[in-house]
């Protein structure tokens, strides 16, 4: 049995692409068989994520030993071949991703899935890059899955077209082509300095350099905290993220929540591989003043919105921010609890975007949302989305209640207002911080600007949401929106995941702080590359 | 051992490049698109001859593939080109 | 368990009642009231174990790691405070059963209702200061709720987002103080904070912390400057008014800072942060309280003031202060709850709650008239009653304050002030509503309630008299019990008795009284409709316009701070690219390598003078002559597929030259859709100033990424390579990779992965070219027939809508002769992507060459043959071929696992055939094969759905009844 | 040799800059391949220049590395060529798109008040 | 360079026939610049895409077949190639100029 | 009838194998299959086949046309060096055809653009009149004559 165990870390990539393709044999109209596809799959990952995340945490007898496990592709050892790695960080990161995934897929199904082509494929083909970018051990393999998850999410964004979707995708894919250039430029550096891409070598070379090459190693690094930060959203790299965000389906915003995670995965990976040797894009002051900007600009954005789709891209903003600012402190006092706050602020913000989709639709029929370009000629197109609205289904009883009662779980959650998970960690990243000493120099990062910065989005937050939601459900004459139950499951299952979350708080800190731990030690490289460590020597 | 095909494959090389030069030169100037298209038509005939000039100068057969590859399909950009510009685009229903 | 349940039952209530019909009125009242009952009455039961001091504890463990668990502690202190919340509770549920309309959504306010009691009661009894500011805020969060009851109204909404914004500021802030309190004691414990207060007050923080935990405390009693919201959240329904917003959710701000009376106070901060602030509240509340119209007005701002006198209580650092300041709240509570259920009783019977309309409404309902008179008697201060005894302490307290000379003449006079209008506006209310004519155009004619209204208030004013006039025998007991639990054993003696004889409180007392009578007479006399002085001070304005002004102001910083234009964010992304490369180079003063140079040779020279000229020429022309800029960017193109050639690398070159073709020809394709350039701003007008300062600034950092760019790579070239992983793959190459072709076996196998994920991103690219497709709509200029088309076809004398014929074997006229060829190209063509294909692996080539290869000959015939003409003889299914490609590549790699290998281990097989020789079949090939059927069918499924778009926008019709396609 | 190319990849990287920083979104997606052109060119200088020397391995030289160019930078310019190829096209098609539905081809989907 | 290794009995026409071809193609691409006008220009290049590449493609034959010691001429092939596809181009390029002109 | 060839397959098995430089009997087993499947996958695509005679003619042909290159090379080069002396008389020619066979046409397009200094303006099928471009338009008679004789006559030989 162990030998099948052993290929389970290639599954989350593997599985969506299977499905994916054998989608694109089942003809647009065979939606059945897609839609069953797509569900098994999902599920299937979800299953392999989370024994991974077992395994990895040493709950689930795991077929490596230690706590990372290593899958060399092709069978060519670490430094050479491409290598996947599971370790705590990337589990966690995995098993949310595909979470998020699994309810957006759900939540899709009601009628998203038929405002455009391809929705299916393209969402498995989206988790697949979400994974492949979590797992991977080597630089330019992550960049190939950046770009595929980013090519599914263009894909995506694009969903249902209409002009404002365009508008902003276009913003959004060009930034992002930039970035993939960027990150193109800084691999090659890297390569051309060090000669290897496998990242943990990286982690055992780097610091050996010195003078020039270091010097270019670092120019490199700056290019890739560009990338990286882009993705995370940091301000002044985010103005694309809120219209881009805003504009997409809502099943899709949903699942992007987890998208600028991965740019702060990324960051974070780089940072504790590369330990005390980090250049200065990665942790540091650097990236702490960046982040309370990018919480400053999330809250204005915030208190500015006028719409709910802004406003949550806002949120995402902040959480962004916050991670950054939290990851920005020396050692890994936060890296705990920042890891408590990723995974709530997810769920959240996931939950969010389809919950005010649906808030919304009984405001505005979603003619705006779904520009249709077909009168120009008369066609009948078969995917017509205004068919969608009349679609049959169960409607589900209280949809208002639901709809409120969801919204402001929602906002307690992203706020950071209790009892929810959202408090949970906001309160341990203030813990932290107000315990956290700052080292010497005079411009170590100061813990109470964090503390203030955090307390004040919160309330921003408060503000906004009550204003727009104090708009939405009360203010204008509307009509009772129609939710399916495929739609409001998925929403009630994040929800109650961040109860849950909420009520595990202090095994799942367990979990999130012995992370933290790990990520200090040099559990990585050594599970990567044993035979380099074990001599420790390191020249050829 | 001898330098005279060295020197000639220099000559060679100088010769074409010129020869591209010429061409880019019509292709910066113009005045008209299909100036321009020609030009780039004679820049890819150009470059296949610079790429089998190479192969000689390096002895190697692996330079022959490209070459064939832009005896098939460098016109493929001029034709595309031409067809755009007599018909406005390049594929008609 | 008991604690638990008490804490348990009313939450537990309130998913009940959630889920209970809409018209269930009395099922919800039974059962809220029976919750509220079981409440107060296992709270009560509780008693003994506090009474003399002891402290009732529960926890549950919840995340201990945080140093949080649930734990609940109740004192005697809490225990007062906790039946105030269960007994105020059960009383308001009986009021609100019969004040609810049978139009209201009951459930929804019970739910509430029940709710805010757990959390009201969690603030209560919470032992641990994480766990209490989790209840602070959910009181907040249930208070929003309760007060936007009637959200239909827009007084309703605002007032609960005016109440939210203040409360969950103060939420928040004293989360902060919290926080640091925690830290400082090392728990959050409440019995730790409360023992380390010589650590606490000698901290450097304190001041700090005392800031934030006021600041919430303030903001949740409602003191000035922060009591703007309580008013207006008197558009809740008046159950709710008089439960959260006088008896108990106002009161967890001074419970806060009586509970931490002992670790924070005994400064003098806090004497001026917290009695300031009572004082100004206790005056202004009092005076505004006079000359507001709605009786809910009157008893809003009379709040404010009780609160304010309940707060320089606290903030006077003196232990008997406190004992009358908790005494103050047990009194406050009985009385104002009842003026609300009285003023909530003349609303439901008159319709009306304006001073001014009502008049005389003794004579239609005596009983609450008498009710009211008793409780306005007491919140004046009458004596006899439960007001007079607490506001008689308070006044000895101001007497007897050890303060310098200033304070203490001015804070009697203050305190006898504040008094004295608390009499004014008692009498007013009691005057306006009950007394004088009887109102005649009342929107209700107005007459007793029933008498299950009555009750609650009749109890609440029962109990007003019998404190009043028993003090030591009826609350005595229960205040000494409180203010022990917090003062400890050396609790001041104090005696609490109607009368202490004629003192100087006592003078204090009766001028407040004379004076207050006096005042409400003048005030008759002068009916001012706003308040002089202060009354401009209007708290909707100006919430709202600290609204607007946070929301604009943001807006403006949010434009200084962000943008939505395109080129201002790209400019961010390559300045901070740049400057973040650059830096590290510049300080570190880098210099170049020591690796030998290759001596230049000249042709290669020109070529990259070609090159670069193409490239800047390219960038000139790409705004106004796009076309020129595409063939330029061909040059360009072209130069760097030689550079390869040049420098060893002609796999890259070979692919970089079919890309390079079919990019050419889908740009062209993009072509026919962009209309002309608009160049009325090129024609005849100048370049404005700032466009040229942008073009200055644009070229200025495009040179700084240009010479970044040439740096970084001048400093790589130059440097001996580092001994990195590439020997590893050419020496095995061959015997492991089983290929000549080191940079394919890498492709195919060393990093197949890589390949891997990047066909999937070109089948992903083509699925959402070909979806976005599916919606397009050309701009409205480029519907029509180009314009050579109709001139040219106009002139052969032929119809616009000239269809090509499918069954014509050849195209007519110019196309004939390039149809010819560029068929017979085809079966060339295909062979050479097959041998492209298979040969890849030991010489340039491999899958996604021949790939290109195939599908630009394909593209080639709809070039000269026209869509419908190609696709009538040949359909060919791209969807598919991505499909199988990806498929087939998958298989390949996950073949090996069948072995029990690694997914994309090569497997191979070797054999001999007859006649044939040896053959050498390899996953690895399957793997190319799919690479190749991949990038055919991504290719042809782009190119080809663009082409449609001309299709679909002409000949709709006959494409319809063709099927469309793919 | 090595300055000429560094120049080269300069100044096509520049071009390609400029272009991204212009409004209309032709100018973009030339400007994407110029700087695509710029960094294929780039990553493949990481193996450094190598004259006579493709990594296909002759029999008479056997496998030893030093003679043959840096393999592992033409297989990642290779990924990366194919990846520019895909993000161009759909970069086109995403032009196109936003062109036919706001009226405009400048990036921003609205024309600026003053040009 | 690999070229030195040719001996000389073949070095040396293949030198001619590079010399040749060389300049067949730089004369024939002169022609772009110095015709006046696009119909004349158009006969230019032609030179070098004919006898230009003829000469050159000769040249490598020779030497490849020296080199690996047995007759290759695959070369051949590109020879077919440039002469199927070149009227293509070149027609459609007079048709568009005759059109664009006329106007 | 005609003696019918399949010159595409045997063509395309010669390509097959002189583009792999092998004649191992596994080649030309692959070359044999190869070429028989794409005959196969393009019929469709070409409806008007090619079913040339003669290759003798064809290679006399083939060896004219060369010595034409040569020649035209000549005249081409020396008029673009005499350039700045004297721009050459460019021209437009008319010849009606008797050849109608498309891929005779094809091929004689071939040869005129083969040629330097010609260039095939045009095609009327209808009348079957050759419109020429010269780049040095002298003796319009001897135009007429080299592509009626020399090259026309011959490719109906062989197509028709």
């Amino acid at each position: 049995m162990s030998g099948w165990l052993q290929h389970l870390p290639i599954l989350p990539v593997v599985l969506p692409l299977f499905a994916g393709a054998a989608m694109l044999l089942f003809g647009e109209t065979q939606r059945r068989a897609r839609t069953i596809l797509a569900l098994t799959s999902t599920l299937a990952q979800l299953v392999v994520a989370v024994t991974l995340l077992g395994m990895s945490g040493g709950l689930i007898a795991a077929p490596w030993s230690g706590e990372v496990g290593a899958y060399a592709l092709g069978g060519w050892a670490a430094p050479f071949g491409i290598v996947l790695v599971v370790d705590r960080l990337s589990a966690i990161m995995l098993t949310l991703g595909v979470t998020l995934g699994l309810a957006t897929l759900v939540y899709s199904l009601a009628r998203w899935e038929r405002a455009g082509t391809h929705f299916l494929p393209l969402s498995q083909f989206l988790l697949m890059g979400i994974s492949g970018a979590f797992l991977t051990g080597d630089l330019f393999n992550l960049f190939v899955f950046f770009e595929v998850l980013l090519a599914a999410s263009y894909g995506l964004v694009l969903h249902g077209s209409g002009a404002t979707r365009v508008r902003a995708g276009l913003h959004y894919i060009v930034v992002n082509l930039v970035a993939s250039l960027l990150f193109l430029i800084a691999a090659a550096l890297i390569y051309g300095v060090t000669g290897t891409l496998n990242m943990a070598e990286l982690a055992l070379r780097i610091p050996l350099l010195a003078g020039d090459e270091r010097a270019l190693v670092d120019a490199a690094a700056a290019l890739l905290g560009v990338v990286f930060l882009v993705k995370a959203g940091a301000w002044p790299l985010n103005f694309w993220l809120v219209a881009a965000y805003g504009a997409a389906a809502a099943p899709v915003a949903g699942v992007f929540a987890i998208l600028t995670k991965v740019g702060v995965y990324a960051l974070m990976r780089f940072e504790t591989l590369l330990g005390d040797a980090a250049p200065a894009p990665f942790g540091g002051e650097w990236m702490f003043y960046c982040g309370l900007a990018t919480i400053a600009t999330g809250t204005l954005g915030m208190l500015a919105a006028q719409q709910l789709d802004r406003l949550a891209g806002c949120t995402v903003i902040v959480s962004s921010g916050t991670l950054l600012t939290a990851f920005g402190f020396d050692g890994y006092a936060l890296t705990g609890p920042g890891l408590f706050y990723l995974v709530s602020s997810v769920l959240a913000s996931g939950a969010f975007f389809m919950v005010i989709e649906m808030a919304e639709r009984g405001r505005a029929i979603a003619a705006d949302l779904l520009a249709v370009s077909f009168e120009a000629f008369g066609l009948q197109d078969p995917q017509d989305p205004r068919q969608i609205e009349s679609v049959v289904g169960f409607p589900i009883p209280a949809a208002m209640a639901f709809l409120g009662l969801a919204f402001i779980l929602c906002g307690v959650l992203l706020t950071g207002l209790p009892p929810l998970s959202g408090f949970v960690g906001k309160f341990t990243l203030l813990v932290a911080a107000i315990a956290f000493e700052p080292g010497a120099g005079s411009n170590a990062p100061q813990p109470w600007l964090f503390v203030a910065a955090l307390l004040l989005s919160g309330f921003a937050g408060v503000v906004a949401l009550s204003r727009i939601g104090v708009r939405i459900f009360w203010g204008t004459e509307r009509s009772v929106p129609q939710l399916q139950w495929t739609e409001a499951v998925p929403v009630t299952a994040l929800l109650l995941l961040c109860v849950a979350l909420a009520g595990g708080a202090g095994p799942a800190m367990t979990y999130f702080n012995a992370t933290a731990r790990y990520l200090e030690g040099r559990g990585y490289v050594e599970a990567v590359l044993p035979a380099m460590t074990v001599t420790e020597g390191f020249a050829r | 051992m001898n330098n005279v095909l060295p020197w000639a494959v220099y000559f060679a090389l100088m010769c074409v490049s010129v020869a591209m030069g010429c061409a880019a030169l019509r292709l910066l100037r113009g005045p008209q698109a299909q100036d321009r298209v020609l030009a780039l038509d004679t820049l890819y005939i150009n470059g296949m001859l610079v790429v089998l000039t190479l192969g000689i100068g390096f002895g190697s057969g692996i330079y022959f593939d490209i070459a064939l590859l832009i005896a098939l399909f460098g016109f493929v950009g001029a034709t595309a080109m031409a067809k755009f510009l007599l018909r406005g685009e390049v594929i008609e229903p | 368990m008991t604690l638990l349940l008490i804490i348990l039952l009313p939450f537990a209530g309130s998913l009940c009642a959630a889920f209970l019909p809409s018209n269930a009125r009395n099922a919800e009242a039974w059962l809220a009231g029976l919750v509220a009952l079981a409440t107060t009455l296992l709270t009560a039961s509780l008693y003994p174990q506090v009474a003399d001091g002891g402290v009732v504890r529960a926890s549950l463990p919840w995340a201990p790691e945080l140093g949080l668990s649930f734990s609940l502690r109740l004192d005697g202190f809490a225990w007062l405070f906790a039946m105030l919340v269960a007994a105020m509770g059960s009383l308001v549920v009986v009021y609100a059963r019969y004040y609810m309309s049978p139009a209201d959504p009951v459930p929804r306010f019970f739910s509430f209702f029940l709710a805010f009691m757990g959390a009201m009661l969690g603030v209560v009894l919470s032992g641990n200061l994480i766990q209490m500011t989790m209840f602070w805020e959910l009181t907040s969060l249930a208070s929003f709720m309760l007060i936007a009851y009637w959200h239909h109204r827009v007084d309703a909404r605002r007032g609960a987002r005016m109440a939210l914004t203040v409360t969950a500021a103060g939420g928040l802030s004293l989360l902060g103080g919290v926080l640091l309190l925690g830290h400082m004691a090392g728990s959050y414990d409440l019995d730790v904070v409360l023992d380390s207060a010589a650590v606490i007050r000698s901290h450097p923080w304190y001041p700090a912390v005392l800031a934030l935990i006021a600041f919430g405390a303030l903001t949740k009693s409602a003191q000035f400057p922060f009591h703007f919201w309580l008013p207006h959240a008197m558009a809740a329904p008046t159950p709710v008014s008089a439960y959260l917003h006088s008896a108990t959710m106002v009161k967890a701000g001074v419970f806060l800072l009586a509970r931490l009376w002992p670790v924070l106070s005994g400064t003098d901060a806090w004497f001026w942060i917290v009695g300031g602030a009572g004082l100004c509240s206790l005056v202004i509340g009092a005076y505004l309280a006079l000359f507001q119209e709605d009786m809910k007005g009157v008893l809003a701002y009379s709040t404010i003031s009780h609160l304010g006198l309940i707060t320089l209580l606290l903030g006077m650092n003196t232990q008997l202060a406190l004992v009358a300041a908790v005494f103050h709240i047990v009194n406050h509570a009985a009385f104002k709850a009842s003026l609300f259920m009285a003023a909530g009783i003349v609303d439901h019977e008159t319709g009306t709650r304006n001073l001014k309309r009502l008049s005389g409404l003794y004579r239609a309902m005596p009983l609450t008239a008498t009710l009211a008179f008793v409780a306005a008697a007491s919140m004046a201060g009458v004596p006899l009653l439960n007001g007079f005894l607490s506001k008689e302490m308070f006044f000895s307290e101001t007497v007897f304050l050890q303060r310098p000379d200033v304070q203490r003449i001015g804070l009697p006079l203050a305190a006898t002030v504040a008094g004295m209008f608390s009499v004014a506006y008692s009498l007013r209310f009691i005057d306006e509503v009950f007394l004088g004519p009887q109102a005649t155009d009342l929107p209700r004619a107005p007459h007793e309630p029933t008498r299950w209204m009555l009750l609650p208030s009749a109890l609440l004013v029962l109990m007003c008299l019998l404190v009043g006039v028993f003090p030591a025998h009826t609350v005595g007991p229960f205040l000494k019990t409180a203010t022990t639990a917090i003062l400890g054993a050396n609790a001041p003696a104090y005696s609490l008795a109607m009368w202490h004889g004629f003192n100087l409180p006592v003078l204090m007392s009766f001028s407040a009284l004379a004076g207050g009578i006096l005042l409400h007479v003048l005030l008759r006399r002068y009916p001012a409709i706003r308040a002089p002085l202060l009354g401009r001070f209007d708290g909707k304005r100006a919430f709202d316009l600290a609204q607007t002004g946070i929301m604009s102001g943001s807006e403006r910083a949010l434009r200084a701070l962000s943008s939505r234009r395109l080129q201002t964010q790209l400019l961010l992304v390559v300045g901070v690219a740049v400057v973040g490369a650059l830096y590290p180079a510049l300080t570190a003063g880098w210099s170049w390598g020591t690796r030998p140079i290759l001596p230049p040779h000249p042709a290669f020279v020109l070529m990259w003078v070609i090159g670069a000229a193409c490239a800047v020429a390219a960038a000139w022309q790409a705004k106004h002559h796009r076309f020129a800029a595409l063939i330029l960017s061909g040059g360009a193109g072209l130069a760097t597929s030689l550079t390869f050639v040049w420098f060893s690398a002609p796999d890259l070159a070979l692919t970089q030259l079919t890309v390079e073709v079919v990019t050419a020809v889908l740009i062209l394709l993009g072509l026919r859709w962009l209309p002309r350039r608009d160049e009325r701003f090129r024609l005849g007008q100048r370049v404005p100033l700032s466009t040229r300062v942008r073009r200055a600034r644009d070229t200025l950092i495009a040179t700084a990424a240009g010479l970044g760019l040439a740096g970084l790579a001048y400093a790589i070239l130059t440097r001996p390579p580092s001994d990195g992983i590439s020997p590893f793959f050419v020496e095995r190459a061959l015997p492991d990779g089983g290929g000549l072709n080191v940079v394919n076996v890498i492709l195919v196998d060393f990093r197949g992965f890589d390949t891997f994920g990047e066909i999937t991103v070109l089948g992903i690219v083509a699925l959402t070219v070909y979806a976005l497709l599916r919606r397009f709509r050309p701009a409205p200029e480029s519907v029509a027939l180009p314009r050579q088309q109709s001139e040219q076809d106009g002139a052969d004398g032929d119809s616009e809508e000239r269809l090509p014929d499918p069954a014509a074997p050849l195209p007519d006229g110019y196309l004939m002769l390039p149809a010819v060829i560029v068929r017979l190209l085809l079966p060339l063509a295909m062979l050479v992507s097959l041998f492209f294909l298979l040969r890849g692996h030991n010489a340039p080539g491999g899958g996604f060459v021949g790939g290109l290869v195939l599908a630009t000959a394909v593209i080639l015939q709809y070039i000269v043959g026209g869509t419908v003409w190609v696709e009538s003889r040949l359909r060919i299914h791209p969807q598919y071929w991505i499909a199988l490609g990806l498929l087939g590549a998958g298989t390949a790699g996950g073949g090996a696992w069948l072995a029990g290998e690694p997914f994309l281990s090569s497997q191979s097989w070797h054999g001999e055939l007859p006649l044939l020789g040896e053959i050498h079949l390899s996953t690895v090939l399957l793997f190319d094969l799919g690479v190749y059927m991949l990038v055919v069918g991504a290719t042809v499924l782009m190119l080809v759905a663009l082409a449609h778009q001309s299709l679909r926008s002409h000949h709709r019709k006959a494409m319809l009844a063709r099927g469309g396609f793919v | 040799m090595e300055i000429v190319l560094a120049l080269a990849i300069g100044i096509m990287g520049g071009s390609g800059v400029y272009l991204l920083l212009r409004p209309r979104t032709f100018q973009v997606i030339i400007g994407l391949s110029l700087l695509a052109y710029a960094v294929n060119l780039f990553i493949f200088s990481m193996g450094r220049l190598n004259l006579g020397r493709a990594p296909v391995i002759v029999p008479s030289h056997g496998s030893n590395p030093a003679f043959y160019a840096d393999p592992v930078p033409q297989a990642l310019v290779l990924t990366a060529i194919v990846i520019g190829f895909a993000t161009t096209a759909l970069f086109l098609v995403v032009l196109l798109a936003s062109r036919g539905l706001t009226g405009t081809d400048h990036v921003d989907g609205r024309e600026p008040e003053q040009e | 360079m690999n070229a030195m290794n040719v001996p000389l009995w073949a070095a040396l026409p293949a030198a001619a026939l590079l010399v040749v071809g060389g300049l067949l193609t730089l004369v024939g691409s002169l022609g772009l610049l110095r015709l006046q006008d696009f119909h004349a220009r158009i006969h230019a290049p032609t030179m070098g895409s004919t006898l230009g590449t003829g000469c050159i493609l000769l040249a490598s034959i020779l030497v490849s077949s020296v080199l690996a010691q047995r007759p290759v001429v695959h070369e051949l092939l590109i020879t077919v190639f440039v002469v199927l596809t070149s009227p293509v181009t070149a027609m459609l390029l007079m048709r568009a100029s005759i059109y664009r002109r006329r106007g | 009838m005609r003696r019918r060839v399949p010159v595409l397959p045997v063509f395309l098995l010669v390509m097959w194998l002189s583009l792999n430089g092998s004649l191992a009997p596994g080649q030309i087993a692959l070359g044999v299959l190869f070429a028989g499947l794409v005959t196969l996958a393009v019929a469709a695509l070409r409806p008007v086949s090619a079913w040339p005679r003669r290759f003798d003619v064809a290679v006399c042909l083939f060896f004219v046309v060369l010595v034409d290159v040569v020649r035209s090379n000549i005249a081409v080069g020396s008029v673009i060096l005499g350039a700045s002396r004297r721009q050459p008389h460019v021209g437009f020619m008319k010849i009606p055809l008797e050849l109608r066979d498309p891929h005779g046409l094809a091929v004689l397009a071939m040869i005129i653009t083969a040629c330097p200094g010609s260039v095939w303006a045009g095609h009327d099928r209808e009348s079957n009149v050759l419109t020429l471009h010269i780049l040095d338009l002298q003796d319009e008679a001897a135009w007429v004559r080299t592509v009626k004789q020399r090259y026309e006559r011959p490719l109906m030989e062989i197509f028709e």
